[in-house]
């Protein structure tokens, strides 16, 4: 059998396979390139980027949970300049998409950032996350609002003609409606999920673990949430579906795809093990030649309900 | 690098306390004392994360028969704390380990000739010993150790066989002096009023204190944190401490992973 | 020292420790009796009671995820009445108090549950689920929005004069919100959290696991999402807060105290370990004994952030 | 009951198939077959419940020295398709297992004297060995067992050491007859048309096809099922299976851990 075909497209995007490494998991990639090819995986997101520099938060920002573990990195990045002129030109060399994961403290900072994003040749497009729960503008969370999250979206896809990709946060009562707010206001694919709010205990300190008190749950306890959701979203929404959320395999990951998504992010695992990413790829073609199916296509929201 | 790592030994060396060998590429030889390794210790979710540990030593054993090949080897020396130094702590010689190594920078080791004064607190003891071996061949070195209790002071014959002094205190006087390691070092720092320069690990209380020590007497001293880490690679920013001059605005945060784990005091914030 | 003092009151009922068994999880309290002393924890929340029987989903009902598990059970149940003449003489033997979680498929059903159930001397006070997602009226959730759940609890109050303790569903986007109407319409307590909805998907089969295809997701993996809501909740509303979602050790029922919550539920752990309820009871004591803390209710809230 | 068992054995007899035999508490020789086992693999949340495994065999091993006391002993016969198998198979003598022991009904064994057909599908084979023990002392026991290939056909001999006539039958033919073990059954009832009763365990289309030969050639049958379980005691409503009167107005749930696994084929509902 001739090797099966594993590209997708997302958003205009062409991928050589569906495995993205998720944003702020991945660095700004070169860091992983001591551990693996850059070239084996369908694109890489950058952590998210800012207008300005930000600190992010105080530390512990990190706490292992069981099965997942939280993070309040709170965003800290070397704001849109910096990466323009320290980090884009090593991803120039590279022939890999870059998705440039982008955030501002308000709508103006958003449309901003897209604007610069723009015209930087090294990004391929934008993933807009409208999920991390310390931004929000008039006492609105955009991630959590469908109005908000209509608008922001609504900025950004003006200030681009870059494919728009929004993240959404799994931390809502209806998915489908921020869902259905960011496809009417223009996106161009939908990324879920992002981190659930959680929080850790320290039992003899009497004191939150993160210095931040709460942060985002990410790895494999999360799983099943993102699954529902890029389901429910699949469902109910035509726009192309970035699935997220403890993938660790490529059998996570080919899950993912079965519910809906046509691509899959590696977020947490790209920490267990560096290659992460690459085996998931590969290990989606692999199962692609054992069990004879010619096109990975053929499995993107294949589920049989 | 990512490797799988033989598990050669594993023994308790201290109660609570192990030291565990495992064979590593022999591109391994050349890892700088500071430098240091995560350990992937089961493939399972739990524990999730990788665990860091100094790097204690590397060695080339000999081939045991002829025709045989020298084998590089790697040795940490953990303290048991939770589920993951727990789990490690099981661990029997033909296990095998998911490990990256080397990571981060090591210790600038400084002008030949001068005086080396290395100061461990506890397990942080564990990178100074690698560091001890490249010092001695061309440095009189001093080794400051202090622990909790006699139990906590771990492998100084080991530095004693290279012909180290050292200086050795626990808070309950079970053994060497009673009092804070910091004391006994600020002590002999008053007496000698000499150039050295100093080489510090362990909990961040004493390094504060070493390196509130250091800028009074006026001399060098590099200090190796520790941090929460996920990534190791200075991807995830979990590990950052602030530098110098860092503040909101202007931020200059350094990754413990990548930027250290061996930092000179003078880069850091020490509030 | 003496024995530290370990109990705790919510809404009225005494217990003799802050450990309870969470609904579901625990049968109707005699299927464990072979493995653990009844009388050893604070209180015994029974399976979800309806009106009528109710014969659930179809199988498979449950499923292990990484850290936790999926079930959809559908709330079978066999019925006030039978619980009332077949269940409620065995508890009555036990020197524990026993609260009944209920649940119906109308307002009308809730209110005539908590009828039934206000003279059945057994039933110390009753936990009200609304967070079942497959209970709704109009086409409104009754656990998802604020002015459904404030309808369902204000009847429930008014049907009984028995504590009236409202178990709030973690899937929303706003839990205070929630938690607010609850309190508005006359809760005594709240239990939180119930199940993260989520899926799972059988690769080879490309089906869901489930025959529900959704299920409630519970066990560590969700833990630090149930703390940060009891967290969110204990700061802003007056009530007692019982705190459930992955509960398996004293130290992480300790940690939910610290969070604010005046009482804990184990769930999950009770099928990894039939007896875990009570090691958790016994867990706690021995924590307050080992660290001469006289009196339970000290570590109630004392979270210092 | 709830006890911890010490592993004393752990043997693959056939590619992915183990037999272990752990040491259980003395009033575990009452078990009855068909009860059933749930073993929490490793004090870990991943693999997170209780596995369920049938009743190979209790025995009570004599002390092998003088003045020991007599063990009593169960086997479990299990294959490995998950995370659950699979680490119970790297399990070593020595090694510590929670147990829930034993659960469930047994098998009602029928009047003495009766033939008796016992029917095993792969490793459904596992709690029928002990079902044959007790059989045997009063009643003529024949066994039909089939599986995929030869590979999947378990600890027949041990059968034959019981004097039990056995048909075997795989589906690729590579021992025994080819095809289905409900087919080499149909034809010994047809043929026999005697009075026997049948015990069934393994894969649901085999147990439903066992039914239906049951309900045909007019013979009592007991089968034991298997289903997704968390609890085993019958607490969380995961395992039920219809029974025969069920409706969605008028439930009739049994539950496969407490009212079975094992069930007359006429209380059920073979949809
Ligand atoms: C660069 C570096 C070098 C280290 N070298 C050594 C060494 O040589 N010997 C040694 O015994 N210990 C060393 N440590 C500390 C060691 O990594 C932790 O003790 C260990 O990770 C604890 O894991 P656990 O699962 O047993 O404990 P848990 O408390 O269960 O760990 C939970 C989480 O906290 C993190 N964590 C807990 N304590 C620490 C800590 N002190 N520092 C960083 N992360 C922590 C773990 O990585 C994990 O993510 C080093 C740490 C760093 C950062
Ligand atoms: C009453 C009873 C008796 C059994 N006796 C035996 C026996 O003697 N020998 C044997 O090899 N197997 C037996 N099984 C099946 C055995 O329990 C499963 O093969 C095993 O649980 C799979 O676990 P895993 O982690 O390896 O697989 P995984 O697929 O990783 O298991 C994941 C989950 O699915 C459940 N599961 C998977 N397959 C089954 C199944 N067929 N039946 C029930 N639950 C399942 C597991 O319990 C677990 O919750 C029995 C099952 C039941 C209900
Ligand atoms: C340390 C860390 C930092 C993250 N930073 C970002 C970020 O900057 N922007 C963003 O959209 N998501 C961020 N995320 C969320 C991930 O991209 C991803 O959505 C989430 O971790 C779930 O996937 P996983 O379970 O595979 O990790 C971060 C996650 C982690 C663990
Ligand atoms: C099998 C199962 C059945 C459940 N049934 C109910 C129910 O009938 N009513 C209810 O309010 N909650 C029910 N729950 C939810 C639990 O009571 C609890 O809120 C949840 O499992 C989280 O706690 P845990 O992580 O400790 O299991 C059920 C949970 C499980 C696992
Ligand atoms: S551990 Fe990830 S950046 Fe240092
Ligand atoms: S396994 Fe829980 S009721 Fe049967």
């Amino acid at each position: 059998m001739n090797r099966p075909d594993t590209s997708v497209e997302i958003a205009g995007i062409k991928l050589r396979n569906p495995v993205m490494t998720a944003s702020g998991t991945f660095g700004y990639g070169q860091e992983f390139a001591e551990y693996m090819d850059l070239e084996k995986i369908g694109a890489i997101i950058t952590k998210g980027l800012s207008l300005r520099p930000k600190a992010g938060n105080r530390t512990p920002r990190i706490v292992e949970t069981k099965g997942g573990m939280l993070n309040a990195i709170g965003l800290q990045n070397v704001g849109v300049d910096a990466f323009i002129r320290e980090k884009a030109p090593y991803l120039r060399t590279i022939n890999t998409p870059v998705i440039a994961n982008i955030y501002g403290n308000s709508l103006d900072e958003y449309r901003q950032v897209a604007h610069l994003l723009d015209t930087v040749p090294e990004v391929a497009g934008m993933e807009v996350n409208i999920s991390c729960p310390n931004v929000k503008e008039g006492g609105i969370v955009f991630g959590t609002d469908p109005k908000a999250a209509f608008e922001v979206v609504r900025q950004v896809r003006e200030a681009t003609i870059k494919p728009v990709i929004v993240k959404l946060s799994p931390n809502v009562t209806d998915i489908v409606a921020m869902a259905r707010a960011c496809a009417d206001a223009g996106a161009d694919a939908l990324s879920l999920i992002n981190t659930l709010t959680g929080m850790a205990i320290d039992l003899q300190k009497r004191r939150p673990v993160l210095a931040n008190v709460t942060g985002g749950l990410s790895g494999p306890a999360i799983k099943p949430v993102a699954l529902r959701m890029v389901w429910q979203v699949s469902r109910a929404i035509e726009l192309p579906i970035i699935g997220i959320g403890g993938i660790m395999t490529a059998t996570d990951a080919l899950e993912f795809l079965l519910a809906g998504a046509t691509a899959v992010q590696v977020g947490t695992a790209n920490f267990l093990d560096p290659a992460a990413s690459q085996k998931v790829a590969e290990g989606i073609e692999h199962y692609l030649a054992e069990n004879g199916i010619a096109d990975v296509k053929e499995l993107i929201g294949a589920l049989r309900v | 690098m990512q490797f799988k790592s033989l598990v050669l030994s594993n023994t308790e060396v201290s109660p609570g306390y192990f030291r565990m060998r495992m064979t590593v590429p022999a591109q391994l030889s050349a890892a700088r004392p500071g430098q240091f390794v995560m350990v992937r210790v089961r493939d399972a979710i739990d524990p999730l994360l990788r665990r860091p540990f100094g790097i204690y030593d590397v060695l080339i054993l000999e081939p045991d028969f002829d025709g045989g090949s020298p084998q590089t080897c790697l040795d940490i020396l953990y303290k048991v704390v939770g589920k993951g130094t727990e789990t490690l702590s099981t661990m029997h010689h033909g296990d095998h380990l998911d490990v990256l190594a080397p990571l981060g920078n090591g210790f600038d080791l400084g002008k030949p000739g001068e005086e080396k004064i290395l100061v461990g607190g506890g397990v942080g003891l564990a990178p100074l010993y690698f560091l001890a071996k490249e010092l001695v061949k061309t440095d009189c070195v001093h080794l400051f150790v202090g622990g909790r209790t006699r139990d906590d002071i771990l492998c100084i014959t080991e530095f004693e066989r290279l012909g180290i002094e050292t200086y050795v205190s626990t808070d309950d006087g079970t053994l060497g002096e009673q009092g804070l390691v910091t004391e006994v070092l600020e002590k002999e720092l008053t007496r000698r009023k000499g150039k050295a320069s100093i080489f510090a690990c362990g909990p961040h209380p004493m390094l504060k204190a070493v390196a509130a020590l250091a800028e009074r007497h006026g001399i060098p001293c590099q200090v190796s944190l520790e941090a929460y880490m996920a990534c190791g690679v200075g991807a995830c920013l979990g590990c950052v401490v602030p530098g110098k001059e860092h503040t909101e605005e202007a931020p200059d945060f350094r990754c413990v992973c990548k930027d250290g784990p061996v930092f000179d005091f003078q880069e850091l914030q020490w509030k």
